[in-house]
């Protein structure tokens, strides 16, 4: 339960990239988990969109890498419409997924989705799914 | 007139000598034009120095001075009182800065030398465009307007009437007491708040020197600072305030019912009313949106059974002007409307409730005695108490209403107290910074409440129950919680009134971004408005408890009593002045001005700008858009500045 | 020859920015001695005919300091300011300057080390700039 | 009049039931949705990447598509479509910089800066019909049945795009007012269905799913009334493996909002496609006798 923290990784590349792609202010977040309890899919998150944050504000790459929480995230919107902050943690949810993808490093693979599920799946479901999920 | 200057250059000990090469400085003054004298001394500011120049000043026959020493936000006074007792005028003076910014920020003693030359040929160029000014005063009413029956406005009429200073208390509502008069206990020390507020609203009633104007509101100002002229409507009670005896029997009487305000729509009044039993002044009021003798021309069943025949459907507003030489806003606040975050349940689902109707339903004279009860009527067995509903939040009110942590505990400590419930305390940062208040934190902490780091995201109903389940992140164990209750207590933001723009307006005074009103100086000058003889006090100004809004409406008070006590203002000289001959009258200074001091009027027949003196602050702005030149400012004419400036450019 | 020394003039106004200043003298810190300061009792006092005059004489930049918007003495001062400084930017503009040379900035009472930076940056930005085209001796 | 109309994918084959119901009861309104020429994929969501312009080059094509037609406005059925049409408009409109880019990468393409408006079917139900024209034309009021209106994300967030009060809308409430039925008011009714998670994630949409129809359950709706076809898989197709996961759920009818409004405007009913429907209505309709 001990994590290193150094002043290399707070102002690392990696906060920077997340900034850059996002264009959103991860400072300005005051650990309010108001993201967290409204989001509809954080039964199942390892660790809650406002650990995210915290993570991301201290420069700890692998332990966002570790966790499932990124890809779990629908783009609902929820937590951005509601952030007392004002911040969007969708695009940094997107931006943290892009820092993956970009390394061509898909969450999902089209070749393992059997025919059946594909004959199923509308469209619109697979579209959306490959964009937030592929590079 | 020949220009007799005189310059005199302080070492400071070795503040200024230490850099700067006083010899050289004082030797290159002596060559600058119309200098007829040039000394330097180790302290000019001592008693010695000063008597140097006022000697040399009546000796030399000296018609300006230069000091070049320190900041003339030091010592730019001492040294004008110092011309003046020599019999010089104080505005025939101009003060050099050679220590803040020229000796202390520079180190190279022959660059910081050549700038203190610079900046002592600047003045002795500016002083010699000086004219004298005239120190012009004006006397102050005494009588004095508050605006707001709050605390806040309660407490600054008494200490002024106390002082014996006759004070107009203008309030909007049929009764004084506010907000404060609402609420139950008051944290940290649950003191009952009736209890403490009554005996000062009996005050205000009786006392001498209040003129209490209940039931009004304030229409128009005019004036300014010592002499404001204010028009008050005095909104026709239907019941006549002098026979009144507060009786209650046309309450009793009148059929019709509506939700009652002071009891936060918990319990019903009637069209006709005493808001709650220690009103004051303690009469009767109709509302007359309400009755329905006002609708249908019938009814009339109070004025039937009222033994002092009080009530008189014929009454009218009433315009009543007041001469006051100082006014004290207190005007308050409104609390945040819950339905406006519509996740939070609030209006949707039976048992949420606000933080003031839970205030009213555990004061011992509320509807239901002082019992928490659900709709039901049942006790709960468990709350939620939900910490900065609409602030700190972007999406509503960024602020912190600085009081919501506080009287959230305290509805805690009440809880446990009056109940069997569990109880839980939703909060993003636990706020305790006043006196005693992390020492309640800590005692309510002991009586068994389960505090929980983080802000509410929503609040949903079971339809089968009707519990109440409330979705927060335990930020310190990083779990997502729902917690089911059978009742809510939210903790709205307290903002501003919504009608602050207009009361601005009213009173020529601003608001902040926040909505607030706007202090002169946020930290020193926190009760001042930016127009002279206006304060505020209290809620209108910020979100703030008892204590600061008391000691607010003290300070507000004080500020008051400072100007009825001098008795005269003294007007600012350094302010615009109109050349008529080459005014255009075009009105641009009217524009432009914040203080509406400059007026376009009409003076033999040609229109032209008039500069009123006690509305003039000197800022300038009107110089600058005056497209012809004819305004300027005294003491900052353009010569004066450009003489300056090309000095200061000069090699 | 000896390094270019810039000439700049500040206009300071007396609430907010002179006393930044007064307080970045009684904090020693120290910055360049290139700035003259005038003092004006608000931002919105300044006349564009102040700062031509600056130019002509040969002023290699000005400065136009006062409070920060919401700090203003006289309530919004800095709000007028702003209406005259865009009109003498282009005015400026116009009279073939480089931008640089006419900045705009908001420094409170308590921002002393902020005063002492604008000038630190505005005395190396002059530097590498040159001395102003106006300046008497740099004209043929 | 004539409405110039983006279908997207999805309405074209499986949620044809949601085309086809929504173009005769605009008709019978007298509305023709005109489905404009060339139209491609919006690409389903928007891009959040503030880097990211290349996926925004479909959605703002077919708004030029809409702008060539010389049609000032578009309507939109599909929820999903509607947000990223919206967005890459909202762009188009507010971001000097980066129209300035895309349009230049386009250069075959008229420049485009946003002018056309993107509206929702709801939308023009509300604003341009009126629900007061709507009831004075019911045929078949929609007496008796208790609707659970839901809404999804995408109508709703973010702020800027929002055809209703972002946390408590209530369009679709007034609409099934207007048709005669009674909306009840259930607290999930702008939760996230799961969305595409049903793809990478399966058991997490399918729980969302199930937060939402249980909740539907307990507030004792009788059908669930859906405006996206990406909600209808997750609400509707997947209550199949929800009953064998919860044994206490016995299902629920779902309908799109097009075939209650086509229904109530006496429509023949064959228009509705029911049998597109993962759960079919008809049994409960019948019951009412709207069928």
């Amino acid at each position: 339960m001990r994590v290193e923290v150094s002043s290399e990784k707070i102002s690392g590349d990696f906060a920077k990239k997340v900034k850059e792609i996002s264009r959103e202010d991860i400072l300005l977040c005051y650990q309010c988990g108001m993201c967290s309890a409204g989001c509809p899919i954080a039964f199942a998150m390892d660790l809650l969109p406002n650990q995210i944050i915290q993570l991301v504000q201290l420069g700890l790459e692998e332990d966002i890498a570790k966790s499932r929480t990124i890809w779990l995230c629908a783009s609902c919107l929820t937590c951005s419409v509601r952030c007392p902050r004002g911040l969007d943690l969708a695009k940094v949810m997107e931006a943290l997924r892009l820092i993956s993808l970009r390394k061509n490093i898909d969450y999902i693979r089209l070749a393992e989705i059997s025919h059946d599920a594909l004959a199923e799946l509308p469209q619109i479901v697979l579209v959306s799914s490959f964009r937030k999920h592929t590079a | 007139m020949d220009r007799r200057i005189g310059v005199y250059i302080c070492h400071c000990g070795l503040n200024i000598a230490g850099t700067v090469d006083v010899a050289e400085v004082v030797r290159y003054a002596g060559t600058l034009d119309s200098v007829v004298i040039f000394r330097d001394y180790r302290y000019l500011c001592s008693d010695i120095g000063q008597e140097l120049i006022k000697k040399d000043i009546k000796e030399l026959g000296l018609n300006r001075v230069v000091v070049a020493a320190c900041s003339p936000r030091m010592h730019e006074l001492t040294f004008r009182n110092a011309c003046q007792d020599a019999g010089l005028n104080p505005y025939l003076y101009e003060h050099a800065n050679i220590r803040e910014q020229c000796s202390w920020p520079h180190t190279d003693r022959e660059l910081a030398t050549d700038k203190a030359k610079a900046l002592v040929r600047a003045a002795v160029r500016r002083v010699y465009y000086h004219e004298p000014l005239e120190v012009k005063e004006a006397p102050v009413n005494p009588n004095v307007l508050v605006v707001g029956g709050g605390i806040a406005g309660i407490q600054a009429a008494l200490d002024i009437a106390n002082g014996e200073h006759k004070v107009y208390l203008v309030e909007r509502e049929p009764s004084i007491g506010g907000h404060m008069i609402q609420l139950d206990r008051t944290f940290p020390t649950l003191d009952c708040s009736e209890c403490i507020l009554t005996p000062k609203m009996t005050e205000v009633a009786q006392h001498p020197f209040i003129n209490l104007l209940a039931y009004s509101e304030v229409e128009e100002v005019s004036g300014f600072v010592g002499k404001f002229k204010v028009k008050v409507r005095k909104k026709a009670r239907f019941v006549d305030e002098s026979k009144c005896t507060g009786c209650g029997v046309c309450e009793q009487k009148c059929p019709w019912k509506t939700d009652s305000e002071f009891e936060a729509g918990l319990a019903k009044r009637k069209a006709i009313y005493i808001p709650f039993p220690q009103a004051v002044p303690n009469v009767a009021t109709i509302d007359k949106k309400l009755c329905v003798y006002f609708k249908t021309g019938k009814c009339r069943a109070c004025e039937r059974f009222c033994e002092e025949r009080a009530v008189d459907f014929s009454q009218v507003d009433q315009t009543i002007e007041v001469e006051v030489g100082s006014i004290i806003i207190a005007t308050g606040y409104d609390i945040f409307d819950s339905r406006l975050m519509p996740q939070y349940g609030y209006g949707r689902y039976d048992n949420i409730l606000t933080g003031l109707e839970f205030e009213r339903m555990t004061s011992a004279g509320g509807p239901t005695g002082g019992r928490v009860l659900l709709k039901n009527g049942k006790e709960p067995e468990s709350v939620a108490i939900v910490h900065c509903v609409g602030s700190r939040d972007k999406n509503y009110h960024e602020y912190c209403s600085r009081v919501c942590c506080m009287y959230g505990l305290k509805y805690a400590h009440l809880l446990r107290e009056l109940t069997k419930a569990e109880v839980y305390e939703m909060y993003i940062d636990m706020r305790s910074f006043g006196e005693g208040y992390e020492e309640f934190y800590e005692r309510v902490s002991r009586e068994g409440v389960n505090f929980i780091r983080g802000k509410v995201a929503e609040i949903a109903a079971d339809p089968v129950d009707g519990k109440l389940i409330v979705s927060c992140t335990d930020t310190v164990i990083g779990k997502v919680l729902r917690v089911c209750v059978d009742m809510v207590i939210l903790c709205p933001a307290l903002k501003a009134r919504s009608d602050t723009e207009q009361v601005a307006k009213t009173f020529a005074i601003n608001q902040r971004a926040d909505g607030f009103f706007l202090e002169r100086h946020v930290k020193l000058d926190p009760v001042a408005t930016p127009t002279d003889g206006i304060f505020i006090a209290g809620c209108c100004e910020g979100p703030k408890d008892i204590p600061d809004t008391v000691a607010q409406a003290s300070a507000a008070a004080s500020k008051v009593l400072s100007l009825i006590s001098k008795g005269r203002i003294t007007l600012e000289s350094a302010i615009a002045t109109v050349d008529e001959t080459r005014c255009l009258g075009c009105g641009r200074c009217e524009e432009t001005c914040t203080f509406h001091a400059p007026k376009v009027v009409a003076k033999n027949g040609v229109m032209v700008s008039e500069i009123n003196e006690t509305l003039c602050k000197g800022c300038g702005t009107c110089a600058v858009v005056c497209p012809s030149g004819a305004m300027s400012i005294r003491h900052f004419t353009r010569q004066q500045v450009t003489s300056m400036v090309e000095a200061l450019t000069e090699a | 020859m000896a390094e270019f020394e810039p000439k700049i003039i500040a206009f300071a106004c007396n609430w907010c920015t002179y006393a930044a200043a007064d307080l970045a003298g009684t904090s020693r810190i120290h910055y360049p001695h290139n700035v003259r300061v005038v003092r004006v009792m608000c931002s919105g006092m300044v006349d564009p005919s102040y700062v031509l005059r600056a130019f002509e004489k040969g002023a290699d930049g000005v400065i136009v300091a006062g409070c920060h918007h919401v700090d203003c003495h006289y309530i919004d001062g800095p709000v007028k300011c702003d209406a005259m400084f865009a009109r003498l930017k282009r005015l400026v503009h116009t009279l073939g300057l480089e931008d640089e040379r006419l900045r705009r900035e908001l420094i409170s009472t308590s921002e002393g080390v902020i005063f002492a930076r604008v000038i630190q940056e505005m005395v190396e930005l002059l530097k590498k700039l040159g001395p102003s085209p106006f300046r008497i001796e740099t004209r043929v | 009049m004539e409405l110039s109309y983006y279908p997207g994918c999805t309405l074209k084959t499986r949620a044809k039931n949601f085309e086809d119901s929504a173009i005769a009861s605009m008709a019978a309104l007298g509305i023709n949705l005109k489905e404009f020429p060339r139209w491609n994929c919006c690409g389903a969501v928007y891009s959040l990447a503030d880097d990211d312009l290349i996926h925004q080059l479909a959605p703002v094509r077919d708004l030029i598509r809409v702008k060539e037609q010389g049609q000032g406005k578009v309507v939109v059925l599909c929820s999903l479509c509607f947000n990223t049409l919206k967005r890459a408009n909202l762009l188009m409109r507010n971001d000097a910089e980066k129209r300035g880019t895309l349009n230049s990468f386009m250069d075959e393409e008229v420049d485009y800066n946003g002018e056309v408006e993107v509206v929702h079917l709801l939308e023009v139900l509300r604003d341009d019909i009126g629900w007061k024209t709507i009831s004075d034309r019911l045929k078949v009021p929609l007496k008796h049945l208790k609707l659970a209106p839901y809404y999804g994300c995408t109508l709703l967030r973010p702020q800027e795009v929002a055809i209703d009060q972002v946390e408590r809308p209530t369009i679709l409430h007034q609409l099934l007012q207007a048709l005669g039925a009674e909306p009840i008011d259930f607290p999930f009714a702008a939760k996230c269905c799961g969305s595409f998670q049903v793809v990478g994630n399966r058991e997490v949409a399918l729980e969302s799913a199930w937060n939402i129809l249980s909740s539907v359950v307990s507030w004792q709706a009788e059908a669930l009334v859906l405006s996206c076809p990406l909600c209808d898989f997750n609400l509707a197709g997947k209550q199949e493996e929800l009953k064998q996961k919860y044994r206490e759920f016995k299902g629920i009818p779902t309908l799109y909002f097009t075939q209650l409004l086509a229904l109530a405007l006496g429509l023949d009913s064959k228009i509705c496609r029911f049998e597109l429907n993962y759960q079919d209505p008809q049994p409960l309709l019948e019951s009412k006798g709207l069928l």
